[in-house]
């Protein structure tokens, strides 16, 4: 599909957090594929895609519901597009699973009763940003270019691991976030922590895991000078936003130091906690809209913890 | 020497960081006699060499100092430089002011005046210097190897097929060595006996091989492309001219059961015998500690069954002297045995393991014995003790070796393989056992033995287990091994129905005497010296004797035929040329004043000096005097030091080099 | 044996055994020219001056007739062979009259390749000792005029000689001077042992007697006299003369057969013989070597075992 | 259990579960040469009694019960580093689900059975639902693990931001759903998966 | 710095001391720098002499150093040099030089550390004993002046004027004087 050409138009697979906890995900996205032009169209009856538990303990079952899910999404024009980090990795991984492994892809058309759709392409909004609809067009269409915003962009696991799954981008030096920083003229930070793990999975039953792993890939995007972190998954939104304040509590305290080596904390030495400032923490299709100059309001700011709007009024974004 | 000229290397910064090169540079300016001086950064290297020759010419330089490193390092390098410069190559000579200065000092001052000093004393050697033309010596084109193993085969194969004439003598009554005695052969399992016999067989045919085997060196004299070897050729008790090898005496002897060395004690074979069915020559010998008949003088069967009369029991040993331009020393290893300590062994042993005592623990040429086809169980995997077939086998790496404090500090460098490969060949026989691997690393460099360890463990299941054994005791008909998972990090028992210890490889037995008949230098652990560890490596110190094999150090049969072959080529570069040249620091005798007290002969420890009559020309003798025969002279310079009118002079370290040197003190 | 009973009880050696000795070996002489088993015998003639006795090669029976031995044939006659009358050997058989002081000097020689025994007829001294210098140097030989060297004899009797002349006859309860003054030096401090040969050697004039009279000393070119390079400074100054007697010492060590006539001719009293006693000593107890006993193949510092004392190296 | 002597021996090392890993996970145990590559990145190394490679390491040896026992397949993370970095292409996430699954069908004795039950109620989520309804999960997660007053804070701060629904209603196809479900349980039970 | 920096020169063999001193190079170990090296093919080939010349030339200590017994290069120079130079230490004694300037040593190519510790054991102990005077002091004495004393009483035929001793001390008159003779 060439840009301008023929208008690009998604299927879209939105997925339970967007409906939920990572509303304002699924309402800037919809915003800025509008603001670009770019059709995006709701797969009907989607449902769960089992995420992280369903793969933990029953395989079969996961890739089951995918393939299910992806045969809805046979019914909708267009690749799939898909914005959450774990349903994109999910929906992916059952794809090249089911292409490489006969019996199992056997054993999961029984279950879903019907044949899997193995080649509708599935991809993230990444990817359709930088590379369909393309840097060089998105620069273009940038009508308030993000100066002088100096954004961690976050990875976390899922967008790129394991390397021949997501086919995103190099799977131990990813760019593709911070190409598309730059082309809405914020400024990426060079920061250590941006492929490590948050700990999503272990939200609901071991908040203090999360809180540690978070901290640390908090601290070191404060230590590159970052205003902000960008996201492009809803569960690590939750663990960095929702959880920052309490992150904070932990150890955030002028113990730290103490703390972190009772408890272990993967902080470097240097880091203390003189400057523990909040780090909002956007997703990517909120800055992407942003810079398209789509109202603000129509963002789903007001729906995060860390409120972004103190930081953005700073840099006269808005 | 008038024109000297002066060349001081900062060698990066390893000089020039603690002297002051400049200075040492202009300090040796102003010594009388220095026509020129200059400090160069890399003197070694292309613009630093050219450097030389271009002040050489400019400067009517008639003798070169170079100020740089050891002379051990760059020596040969500098007066190559000068002699293209169209120098004599031994008026060109080095000032260490790197190893003996600039390393080992910091104090700026001190080192630049060390230097400064260094500089001195070797500008008065240059001066002093003389000029030397090579010395020449006519090669005799006939090589000969010791050792039958496949490092001595394929050395003698390669010479003899460069059209030279080879006398490969063995210590054995039949050739192949330990190679000989392996089942299958890592990383390829080519079974050993198919890709070893063809090579044997091939030395025994070759127009250019002579063979001798049951014999042993006895004496080497001689130097570089003339060597006098007397070779001691055992008494076999069988002519070998008349035996037609039919095998008949060893099917008649009465005396049967002796443990066949070749199977490691575990076949029997009669008193006269061939080591193994596809022995090179199929002559067999008797074993004359074991012969009824040279035990107690009666029996002779086989004698009497002998068509052709070839069994001779008067036969004795007997010499012949082999002249040779070179020789090639391939006498392999030995295995190291767990028993108790021997009293000049630097092994202590093994009690843990019970000194060898438990029956159904062997060692890894054990378990090739079990494995071949050809061994005393016909290729099945029985233990010792009663013939069953083990279902759980522990091996044990780094027995012997890598235990500096216990053993020896080295690595056997083979076990890991043949370890990985036992495991295999274990598994491939006895599809319900299950071989366990304790070992510390697994050592595998070389083409494809990684991935073949691999598939030993991924493929053919045997389960490493990275930690050592303590300890390991006989319970019924068990053996029970104690051992840990460091990994894991608990305590590990097994018990096992057969253990196989992968046994340090040490040199053979008397490696040592032999390097002391030719004059070769060896190791503590008696494996021979090479002449440079990179450079060098078949090489030895003494000219003309070169090394092959395991008897250099522990080598796999790659690297073994590699060596071996690469010492077959420098014997072949020895006889590429009808003459030698060498060296020219050999000792002189001044005729006409030495006045033959042999002094020198009686010290020199080459037989270099021989006695020469000088005539008047009506052929009266006038004196006795001394010669030097320079292709014989080490050039130890010891008949200097003995002579007392210094009528005998070693070139490149005359008196009068010295003395000056001392004066310049 | 006779000798034995004889040991302790001689106080002085009469003439008349003297003129025994002289008689047999006129005989010998005269027998051996007469066949002309030898070209000519090195011996002794009587001196110019009475009681003295002079080094001769005689060639005729009424020479060989006139030969002498006495206390007076101090001269170590074997370095007539090598050097002095070093061509007659060219010509045939000689016979030498030999003390075994000289014996030892001869089995050196032939250990050293410088002569072969069957060029040589030897007619051996049974030599009771002769006179020192500095006393009188006639008469009855007592240990008032005995040489210091005779006084630790150890070769009365000369071994392997083809004849011998005289039978034992030896001085009772010599002290052994020389010994007793190395001693002396040797518990001296090492300050005291410098300044005592400094004290010597300064004197030293290097007129080469030394050197001259040694039978040891038959280089063509004296290392001392090589000027490239000098080793040894020629002048006749304290540190070429120290040199140069450190260096004769050395060349001396295993070979020296202890004539003494180094000390005996030395002009400016220096004691030679004590250098060469002194590392004649060491080598005998280092290696249990001593020189000159008889002809051997390698003297003990041409020679090692691998055993040797290393005690001094680190 | 962690520190016992360990014997070996064919009956004592439990090939048939290790084979069942491979089976599941799609990758060879043996494979593994002990690095320690995975442990070195894992971000949940200091949690694990058994670090990932000794996983393995126990698995090469037929120790599966030494591994069930232990607490350490519950706290990964799932992140995928350890697979991604493997020299040997060991998929230790994969392997680690398999050994997830295999405890969760043993439903054996498990100390770390918070995840397990987190698992549990995320699934029977789907299948009553079909799609996940947070505030659901997270107030019977708490009531089931009895830790009541977790989170307490986080519920309405993120109630009010819109980010919990408190109410829901089922998909349409639920039935769909129920059938992938049914139709997995049969498999299972005619042995046609595992 | 200290007060005396003791002159010490070491004759060495090139195969095993010399190396073994290359090694201590290499190893960056560190030993005092008042140590010059003379190479030798072998320690067969040091003549005594040497060592009396060095004295006599300003050193303060001598170090002689080769292969351990057996691993001569060339056989058996090392086994002959030992016998010379115990032969020559006993000369030196018995004369009145202190053996403590003077060291031999075997010290292999693998020996590094025992080069450093030989070297600096002796550079240190002939420091303690201050610069060696005797062989120096002869070097620069005549012999007029002690040989008119000693020879006082000895009728010796020669005559020598006292002054000729005082105009020959000096160096320079001694070096063209030396050249003359």
């Amino acid at each position: 599909m060439t840009p301008g050409k023929k208008k690009l138009s998604y299927s879209y697979y939105p997925g339970c957090s967007l409906h939920a906890s990572g509303r304002e995900y699924d309402i800037s996205t919809r915003a800025l594929f509008k603001a670009l032009n770019v059709g995006l169209k709701e797969v009907p009856d989607w449902f769960c895609c089992g995420a992280t538990p369903a793969h933990n303990v029953d395989e079969l079952l996961s890739l089951s519901l995918c393939a299910k899910n992806l045969s809805l999404a046979d019914q909708v024009e267009g690749d799939l597009a898909v914005a959450c980090a774990a349903c994109f990795s999910r929906l992916k991984t059952t794809q090249h699973h089911l292409k490489e492994d006969e019996t199992k892809r056997k054993q999961v058309e029984y279950a879903i009763d019907g044949p899997a759709s193995l080649n509708k392409p599935v991809k993230h909004i990444l990817e359709i940003l930088a590379r369909e609809y393309g840097l060089a067009k998105l620069e273009e269409s940038v009508k308030k270019p993000l100066m002088g915003l100096k954004v961690a962009a976050y990875y976390g696991c899922l967008l790129t691991r394991p390397p021949e799954v997501p086919e995103l981008d190099d799977c131990e030096d990813p760019s593709i976030m911070e190409d598309i920083l730059r082309a809405l003229g914020a400024e990426p930070v060079k920061w250590s922590h941006r492929m490590e793990c948050c700990g999503a999975n272990f939200t609901l039953s071991r908040p203090g895991v999360v809180l540690k792993l978070s901290n640390a890939i908090l601290e070191s995007a404060r230590l590159a000078g970052a205003d902000c972190i960008m996201v492009a998954c809803p569960l690590c939104h939750g663990n960095l936003d929702i959880r920052q304040k309490e992150i904070k509590e932990a150890y955030g305290a002028p113990d730290s130091t103490l703390f972190g080596s009772i408890f272990g904390s993967d902080l470097p030495l240097s880091t203390t906690s003189e400057d523990r400032r909040d780090l909002p923490i956007f997703y990517i299709t909120q800055l992407a809209a942003l810079a398209m100059g789509v109202a603000s309001q129509s963002l789903g700011f007001e729906s995060v913890i860390i409120d972004p709007k103190p930081l953005l009024r700073d840099k006269q974004l808005l | 020497m008038s024109r000297i000229g002066v060349f001081v290397c900062h060698c990066g910064e390893n000089i020039s960081r603690t002297v002051d090169v400049e200075q040492v540079a202009k300090a040796a300016g102003e010594i009388p006699g220095v026509a020129y001086s200059c400090d160069y950064k890399y003197m070694c290297s292309d613009p630093g060499q050219t450097l030389l020759k271009k002040a050489v010419a400019e400067h009517k330089l008639d003798g070169v100092l170079v100020a740089a490193c050891s002379p051990r390092m760059h020596e040969k390098t500098f007066r190559k430089a000068a002699e293209s410069a169209g120098l004599n190559p031994y008026l060109c000579e080095m000032a260490n002011i790197r190893e003996h200065c600039s390393w080992v000092h910091e104090d700026r001052e001190m080192a630049t005046e060390k230097a400064t000093g260094i500089v001195k004393l070797m500008v008065e050697r240059v001066r002093k210097g003389k000029s030397l033309a090579p010395i020449t010596v006519p090669v005799t084109k006939r090589a000969l190897v010791i050792g039958g193993g496949i490092a001595g085969i394929q050395a003698a194969l390669d010479i003899a097929d460069a059209g030279h004439r080879v006398v490969l003598v063995e210590r054995d009554p039949s050739i192949g060595g330990h190679m000989a005695q392996l089942s299958e052969t890592f990383p390829t399992l080519d079974c050993s006996q198919c890709i070893m016999t063809p090579k044997m067989v091939d030395v025994a045919n070759h127009p250019n091989i002579t063979l001798y085997t049951y014999a042993e060196i006895e004496k080497v004299d001689g130097y570089i492309g003339n060597f006098q070897v007397t070779v001691k050729h055992k008494a076999r008790s069988v002519d070998e001219s008349k035996c037609t090898g039919c095998g008949v005496c060893m099917t008649k002897c009465p005396k049967k059961k002796i443990p066949n060395e070749f199977d490691q004690g575990h076949g029997m074979r009669p008193a006269i015998y061939v080591p193994f069915p596809q022995a090179v020559p199929n002559t067999p010998v008797i074993d004359r500690e074991n012969c009824t008949m040279f035990q107690s003088g009666k029996c002779g069967v086989c004698a009497k069954v002998c068509g052709p009369g070839a069994v001779d029991y008067e036969q004795t040993d007997s010499f012949t002297v082999e002249d040779v331009g070179a020789i090639v020393v391939a006498t392999g290893f030995k295995l190291y045995t767990i028993d108790r300590k021997p009293e000049d062994s630097p092994i202590q042993g093994y009690g843990e393991f019970g000194y060898g005592t438990i029956p159904d623990v062997i060692d890894g040429m054990t378990f090739e014995r079990l494995a071949s086809a050809s061994g005393p169980t016909g290729g099945k995997i029985l233990r010792p003790s009663d013939g069953k077939e083990p279902k759980q086998v522990v091996f044990i790496q780094c027995v012997g070796s890598r235990a500096r404090e216990k053993g020896i500090s080295y690595c056997s460098k083979v076990c890991c393989m043949y370890t990985a490969k036992h495991t295999m060949l274990y598994h491939h026989k006895v599809h319900d056992g299950q071989a366990y691997v304790f070992f510390m690393d697994a050592r595998t460099p070389g083409k494809g033995y990684d991935e073949f360890w691999r598939r030993a463990v991924e493929e053919e299941e045997a389960v490493y287990i990275r930690g050592m054994v303590s300890r390991m005791y006989q319970k019924g008909d068990k053996i029970v091994v104690m051992g840990s998972d460091i990994q894991v990090g608990v305590q590990v028992e097994i018990e096992a129905d057969l253990v196989v210890l992968a046994t340090a490889v040490q040199a053979q037995d008397g490696a040592d005497l032999l390097a002391q008949k030719l004059g070769i230098s060896y190791d503590k652990y008696n494996f021979y010296s090479e002449a440079h560890a990179k450079l060098k490596p078949v090489e030895c110190a003494t000219a003309g004797i070169y090394l092959a094999g395991a008897c250099q150090g522990p080598k796999d049969i790659p690297d073994t035929v590699s060596q071996a072959s690469a010492a077959a080529a420098k014997v072949m570069t020895l006889f590429a040329k009808d003459q030698l040249e060498r060296d020219p620091v050999v000792a002189k005798v001044n005729e006409k004043y030495c006045v033959g007290c042999f002094a020198c002969k009686k010290v020199c420890a080459y037989g270099a000096i021989e006695e020469k009559e000088i005539r008047d020309r009506q052929g009266n003798l006038v004196k006795k005097v001394a010669y030097v025969n320079p292709g014989v002279c080490g050039g130890c310079g010891t008949c200097q030091a003995t002579c007392p009118s210094k009528s005998i002079e070693l070139d490149g370290y005359t008196d009068e080099q010295i003395m000056a040197m001392i004066e310049a003190l | 044996m006779n000798a034995k009973a004889n040991k302790n009880q001689l106080t002085s050696i009469e003439p008349a055994y003297y003129e025994a000795v002289t008689e047999a070996i006129r005989k010998e002489a005269v027998k051996i020219l007469k066949e002309d088993t030898v070209v000519g015998v090195v011996g002794y003639l009587p001196g110019r001056r009475k009681g003295t006795a002079t080094p001769a090669l005689v060639t005729s029976v009424e020479e060989a007739e006139k030969l002498v031995f006495s206390p007076a044939c101090v001269n170590n006659l074997s370095v007539y062979l090598t050097k002095a009358k070093k061509g007659v050997l060219k010509q045939g058989k000689v016979g030498i009259v030999a003390k075994g002081c000289d014996m030892r000097a001869l089995a050196g020689l032939m250990t050293e390749s410088q002569l072969q025994r069957e060029d040589l007829f030897i007619i051996g001294v049974v030599c009771p000792g002769v006179y020192g210098f500095g006393v009188e140097r006639t008469g009855t030989l007592t240990e008032a005029n005995i040489a210091r060297k005779c006084r630790e004899c150890i070769v009365h009797m000369p071994e392997g000689a083809d004849v011998a002349a005289g039978t034992h006859a030896e001085l009772a309860d010599l002290t052994p001077e020389e010994a007793e003054e190395m001693a002396r030096i040797e518990a001296m401090p090492q300050a005291e042992r410098w300044a005592f040969w400094k004290e010597h050697f300064s004197r030293c004039i290097r007129c080469m007697a030394c050197r001259q009279v040694c039978p040891f000393c038959y280089c063509e070119q004296c290392l001392c006299d090589k000027n490239r390079p000098q080793a040894v400074e020629s002048s006749p100054r304290p540190a070429g003369n120290m040199a140069w007697h450190l260096v004769r010492a050395m060349h001396l060590a295993g070979r020296c057969g202890g004539c003494a006539e180094c000390e005996r001719v030395c002009p400016m009293d220096i004691p030679l013989n004590l250098l060469n006693r002194r590392m004649a000593k060491e080598l005998k107890e280092l290696y249990d070597y001593e020189a000159g006993l008889a002809p051997v193949e390698k003297g003990p510092l041409n020679q090692y075992k691998e055993d040797d004392d290393q005690s001094f190296i680190k | 259990m962690k520190n016992k002597l360990m014997h070996l021996s064919n009956e004592t090392m439990n090939v048939g579960f290790v084979k069942k890993v491979e089976a599941l996970s799609g990758s060879s145990v043996r494979r593994c040469f002990q690095c320690g590559k995975c442990s070195a990145g894992c971000p949940m190394s200091t949690f694990m009694e058994h670090p990932p490679n000794r996983i393995v390491r126990l698995l090469q040896l037929g120790q599966g019960q030494r591994v069930l026992a232990g607490r350490s397949i519950w706290y990964c993370a799932s992140c995928e580093t350890c697979t991604t970095r493997c020299p040997n292409k060991v998929d230790l996430a994969a392997i680690m689900d398999a050994l997830r699954k295999l405890s969760w069908d043993a439903d054996g004795p498990s100390k770390e059975s918070y995840v397990q039950l987190a698992n549990r109620l995320f699934i029977e989520n789907i299948r009553t639902y079909g799609r996940q309804y947070e505030l659901r999960l997270g107030a019977i997660f708490n009531m089931k693990s009895g830790q009541f007053l977790k989170d307490l804070m986080l519920g309405p701060k993120l109630l009010s931001k819109g980010k919990l629904k408190m109410f829901h209603s089922k998909n349409r196809n639920i039935g769909d759903i129920e059938g992938i479900f049914k139709r997995i349980e049969e498999m299972r039970k005619k042995g046609e998966a595992l | 710095m200290h007060d005396f920096e003791p002159k010490i020169v070491a004759f060495v063999c090139t195969w095993c001391t010399y190396a073994g001193a290359d090694l201590a190079g290499t190893s960056r170990m560190q030993y005092p720098p008042n140590v010059r090296v003379l190479k030798f093919p072998c320690t067969g080939r040091i003549d005594p002499v040497f060592i009396l010349r060095a004295f006599q030339k300003g050193a303060d200590g001598v170090l002689v150093s080769g292969c351990h017994p057996g691993d001569c290069h060339y056989m058996a120079g090392n086994f002959h040099a030992r016998r010379r130079f115990a032969a020559f230490r006993a000369l030196l004694d018995f004369i009145g030089v202190d053996l403590n300037r003077l060291q031999f040593s075997w010290v292999s190519a693998a020996e590094g550390g025992k080069w450093v510790e030989v070297v600096t054991d002796l550079t240190e102990r002939v420091r303690t004993m201050g610069p060696m005077p005797e062989f120096k002091e002869l070097e620069h004495e005549e012999l007029w002046s002690t040989f008119a004393e000693a020879t006082a009483g000895k009728s010796t035929g020669l005559n020598i004027t006292g002054d000729r001793s005082q105009v020959l001390n000096t160096p320079e008159l001694k070096e063209a004087y030396d050249s003359i003779s």
